[in-house]
């Protein structure tokens, strides 16, 4: 029995950590507040030289052929800098291209996304319609298939040049999900004023955009359910990095801000908040780390443990980064400080794929209501 | 027991629906949905909502006429928060001015004082800000290091404050200074008043997490004020600060109700908008159940005002309890922010389903409910006061 | 404008509780724990001498004619003494009785209420039920009208000797409320094991118990709405005052009481608790003034302000009473300890009578729903 | 990372059923559902048990062979944990014995304490209590005052402990007595095994809140014991003691897991039992949502465990962050129990449904959990602990 991360996947962690650490941080995010989604494009080529762009792909690829168990601390990672990149998308992209696309798809774009020349993002919807296949239609008119409807909470959008997107076809075959490119005609891209703005989101409007035959993956279902698999294990892990960044950062700051005579790290209630908090985040590490296995090992629960994990971390993140601000004082609560971009980018997460309350519900259903119906 | 009004006081407010009703609809703001993004148009609003008050004979009403107010009690002044709150009249721009300078001067000023300064700060015609906090000294205000020199007939001053609200706007400053640095941490404290407008004044902004810039730092560089601009005794300044500050508390508290019952109704509506698995958000008893528990502290917020009043009334002061309200409405801000943002699901980044963010209410009571809890006495600290002076639990030599 | 009880008020409570002190206490909780509903029997005779049975009668028995903002205060001295005694239920049916009964049925159980020779209490049902009108079905076989049914959740059943029944009517009629005699024929009274042994309840199965026509009360709907409303108040003001009894005992418990060299008083962590739970008590209170006010001038918002009273002083004393376990440290978990004696008395009080969730989705239909009716 | 086991582990899970299918039957408490009430008839089942899992070859799982253990290792002792709980096998009389003392005794011990304690322990033929708390030292155990004099070759020992459970069933005790009452208040301490059938040993029981039995306040007036009978050196006793906690608490979490996960199902049955206005508490969105809370907590407690395995397994050491699952778990505990009884509702006063109560899982685990977040170190001592232990925040001179 070994329920630890292997040697090799700490040092990919350390390593990209040191990237992380140079090309972004609060100072990357703080850009990408003020200059919107482009800040990605400019971290392409160091991500590339790094080999971070290629995880999942296959060596034919330039790929290294990692499992999202052997990412999963790159993501931490991420988390732990504020990366203003799509990180995630970029990961599920090549996940799902890897796995499930043509032959042309593939080369097409794996290449690309590995060399840091492609920008993939996902477009995860949300609002009321969920994170399902809802949103978009596909029409055949005269032998074209078209685009139409619109799909919400798209991350890094308008500086994209690849996007996945779930499309219902209304004309015969079923689901399928399109790699469509947002910088072609019938699309309309509108950046939304967000909390987080480290990491642009934006509503993408279909208006009879032409899909090739080739930009269409079949078998909708599968590819999309692994596709939010994969995503909801990555942002829970971001969020993980997110929050015990902010927290080790606290800790450090109540050690050495003085009041009343004091460092205000030796008051209880500084005290006890601080190991609630060293609770959580421990306790969404080791859920992290399991839904990150069943993930990879494609196990019959892993759907469950996935939502758990992400319901858990996103939770666990929103309130230790709402105690950092607290903990921090009038100091939290400025422009200046770096506590606000953790705070923010943890409710961000937390709300994408899945809101804590929307993924517990989905698991009552696999565990409350599957025992009623087995008896 | 007994809720009602006296006719008296259903004339007034009466009398006050009246007014609102009239010039409401000439507020420069008028006709827009929320607050003004703007800061400067903000102020100039709350400047012409100080003017509007005073001409129409609303300014410090239950303030003694021979200083410029109206003369009345607590009664009528809490019936004027709730209309305005209720109609989400404008904030004026001097609250505290009004808050707390203005208390404080009636009761620890003297008689010179009060002729010079009510009047001008009743009618928006002097604005007030307030230099107590310190870069080192949030919560722990009395290790305050700026300090006071008399030197001929004038107060020197020295040092920085900061959370200073409003101080870009502000044509006076009341300040904590310590003008005998020899005394204990306490002693030695002096309450001034100081002129803004000068050169060894420096303001400068400090920006929120919202983007918004509410709070200044101010420098004090051998800034002057006129001796006799000491409210109290020379060094006995901690004292005054703080005698007025529970005082205060409560008869905003009624007003306070209003406000949070208007974001309760836009988080209703928006639970009713925002579709879930149970057709609604506000059909599915998750949130219901959490509505009604946002929607009972708030209520119950409105009782602990009635509860203030009836004490004012009857004994004319508040017991140290009042310090028990900040910590209550600040905390169930938070909750009410928190329960809007999980109402909004997937759409939280957003404010209101798509529209911009900084437009919303319930964004607005999200972010601002996290100051709420650190500024003016953390969570914590309030937890110690009620610990301490009400409960009376052993004292910790720390504070 | 005045929200605060008369002084009248506040010395009636102070001779109650100083009756209370003597008669009932921790002390008269355990011999009700050891021997059950009859400890009720042997405290009618002090309360009927102080004038504490006929509260809300009107003179003419005896009575004093209050409203139940008057008495509230005593309900919470029964609260901090932990009165093993149905005193909300007496105040109940002599409400019900006084305002609603004919003169044979007031004639014939108002007087003996007031002189302790009644001890009465009200089938508030439980369980699945609900505390509406079912449970309990009228027949009326050969002229004769009959009971059968169960109700549970009866406060002192075994030793009472007037229950009020809501019953529903099936050859006719509609609602009633029945006036029971618990020791006559066809009626079975089982004592319950429950948690807290201070206020012992019994189902009570009625198997064809013959009822005479001067025992209904007709207009069953509003007779038992106005009896579950003040039996709501009383039980929202026992919780306040068990709990801040219970409250006030921890306090000067964590005054003497040294760890560490220290009073844990000292204790950030308990300082904080504490402070936690007076805002707790103190919000209970104001909440149960106006209810009681509410009630009392019968105002149409009245039974939503009990329902909040209710529930929010239920949820307060459960957390009060906890944390007084938990501050008491190890001896809070002793039998000799009388902290679990509050604590068990609040949780079953929080149970009756609704539930703070079974309120809270009463309110929410008033308060959520009715405004989705108004637009 | 690889949750497997190996075909040997695998091989030892299938010895266990096989063992636990053929003598649960055979308890004396078996057939019946739930624990006996009767607290006589409970420690005979724990004493049958002892000695069953001893003639079976399953005590002292990854104990020294050479002591009478089974020689196999942590994840062996973590199987065997597992499946007991998740057949709600009885448990032992000697929980204490071998969860703290055998430990101990196993790093601190000297070789003639191993030889002499360890097999009789395991057999179950010795059954041991803990000595620990004073009435005055419940959180602070290093105040204690009992004190152990040598006269001779004996030590005499004097004073007063309480919440020793089982005392009353128990042969040894194990001590912590001041040696040195001179020295600062951790050393000075030793650390003494104590047979309990002596005419200086008195015993009495505490009634817990729950109406049973399970405590005791052990009284030693001139109570003495061997010279050689003190662990580790004389005045050395505090380390002793803590050594030891840390290390023993972790394997028993995925044990804990299942039993938690037990009273989650028979939460889910009473769930799906409850009326309600959506259907049954089951189809309850509020409900829901806080069972799916509590599922969550326990299915990430057994996470846990499988991290603590994994660091025993390569370190042979836990961190001190082992101390937060106590935190953990007693919490979490408390959710569950608290949760249960809103499931009930109305019936919350009576364990299942009309049910006496004392029979009732739900109701055990809401009042026992109340216990758990007191006895061996409150959570208010847990989060200080963790604050200063584990993340280095300045310890308070005060403990």
């Amino acid at each position: 029995m070994d329920f630890n991360y292997s040697q090799e996947q700490y040092l990919m962690q350390d390593s990209a950590l040191a990237l992380f650490r140079e090309i972004g941080g609060p100072p990357a995010a703080r850009r990408a507040y003020a200059e919107g989604a482009g800040v990605a494009r400019t971290l392409l080529p160091r991500l590339a030289e790094q080999g971070l762009l290629g995880g999942p792909l296959s060596g034919d690829f330039g790929g290294s052929e990692l499992s999202v168990l052997d990412f999963a601390l790159v993501f931490e990672a991420a988390g732990r800098t504020l990366l203003p990149f799509p990180l995630a998308e970029t990961f599920v992209a090549g996940t799902v291209l890897n796995a499930l696309a043509s032959d042309g798809q593939k080369h097409r774009h794996l290449e690309n996304i590995n060399a840091g020349q492609t920008l993939a993002s996902v477009a995860w919807g949300a609002t009321d319609k969920g994170v399902g296949f809802t949103g978009v239609e596909a029409l055949t008119e005269g032998g074209v298939m078209r685009l139409y409807g619109r799909r919400t909470g798209v991350p890094f959008a308008d500086a994209a040049d690849l996007l996945l997107v779930p499309v219902e076809s209304k004309t015969g075959g079923g689901r399928l999900v399109a790699l469509v490119n947002p910088h072609r005609d019938g699309m309309a891209i509108r950046r939304l004023e967000s909390l987080d703005g480290s990491a642009p989101l934006s509503v993408v409007d279909f208006q009879g955009y032409e899909l090739a035959d080739d930009d269409q993956i079949w078998d909708g279902e599968p590819t999309w359910t692994l596709s939010v698999n994969i995503g909801r294990v990555a942002y829970a892990q971001e969020a993980l990095g997110v929050a015990e960044q902010v927290f080790a950062e606290t800790v450090e700051y109540v050690k050495v801000r003085e009041q009343f005579g004091f460092p205000v790290g030796r008051f209880q209630a500084v005290k006890h908040t601080a190991a609630d908090d060293f609770l959580l985040v421990e306790s969404a590490r080791v859920a992290n780390r399991y839904a990150a296995l069943m993930a990879t090992e494609a196990s019959v629960d892993a759907p469950l443990h996935i939502m758990m994990a992400k319901a858990y971390s996103g939770d666990m993140a929103r309130r230790v980064t709402s105690d950092a601000i607290q903990l921090h004082g009038g100091i939290g609560y400025t422009w200046d400080a770096d506590v606000h971009l953790f705070f923010k980018r943890a409710w961000r997460l937390a709300s994408q794929l899945g809101t804590p309350v929307a993924l517990r519900e989905e698991m009552a259903a696999r565990v409350i209501d599957a025992r009623r119906h087995a008896g | 027991m007994d809720l009602s009004f006296s006719p008296e006081q259903e004339a007034f407010r009466t009398r006050v629906q009246e007014f609102l009703a009239e010039v409401l609809p000439k507020s420069p703001g008028a006709g827009r949905r929320g607050l003004p993004r703007d800061p400067a148009e903000q102020a100039e609003i709350g400047r012409w909502w100080e003017k509007t008050i005073w001409e129409h004979g609303f300014a410090g009403i239950s303030w003694p006429q021979e200083y410029g107010g109206q003369g009345l009690t607590w009664v009528e002044q809490v019936i004027f928060s709730e209309e305005c709150a209720r109609l989400n009249a404008p904030q004026g721009l001097n609250g505290l001015g009004k808050g707390l300078l203005g208390p404080t001067l009636l009761v620890e000023g003297s008689e010179a004082q009060k002729q010079r300064f009510i009047r001008p700060l009743l009618m928006g015609e002097e604005i007030w800000c307030q230099g107590y906090s310190e870069p080192n000294a949030g919560s722990d205000l009395a290790s305050l290091r700026s300090r006071a020199e008399l030197v001929g007939d004038e107060w020197v001053i020295n040092g920085q404050k900061i959370w200073t609200s409003g101080a870009h706007h502000a044509d006076w400053c009341f300040v904590l200074a310590r003008t005998d640095p020899d005394a204990p941490k306490h002693r030695g404290i002096s309450f001034l008043l100081v002129p803004m407008h000068q050169p060894g004044i420096k303001v400068e902004p400090l920006v929120q997490l919202t983007g918004q810039a509410g709070f200044n730092s101010v420098t004090f560089d051998d800034a002057r004020t006129p001796k006799e601009n000491v409210v109290g005794s020379v060094n006995d300044g901690w004292r005054v600060a703080n005698t007025v500050l529970s005082f205060e508390r409560g008869p905003t508290i009624v007003g306070r109700y209003a406000g949070y019952m208007r974001e309760m109704e836009a988080l209703m509506d928006a639970a009713e908008a925002m579709p879930g698995p149970y057709g609604t958000a506000s059909r599915d008893s998750h949130f219901r159940q959490r509505m009604m528990e946002v929607w009972t502290e708030i209520q119950i917020l409105r009782l602990h005002g009635y509860n203030v009043i009836t004490q004012l009334q009857q004994k004319n002061r508040m017991g140290p309890e009042a310090s028990m309200l900040k910590l209550y409405y600040s905390e169930m801000h938070k909750r009410l922010g928190d329960l809007a943002m999980d109402i909004l699901g997937p759409d939280m980044p957003f404010s209101q389903g798509l529209e911009s963010l900084g437009g919303g209410v319930l964004h607005r009571a999200f972010l601002g409910a996290r100051a709420e809890t650190i500024f003016a006495g953390t969570s914590q600290i309030q937890r110690n006061v009620i610990a301490e002076r009400v409960l009376g639990l052993p004292r910790d030599e720390r504070h």
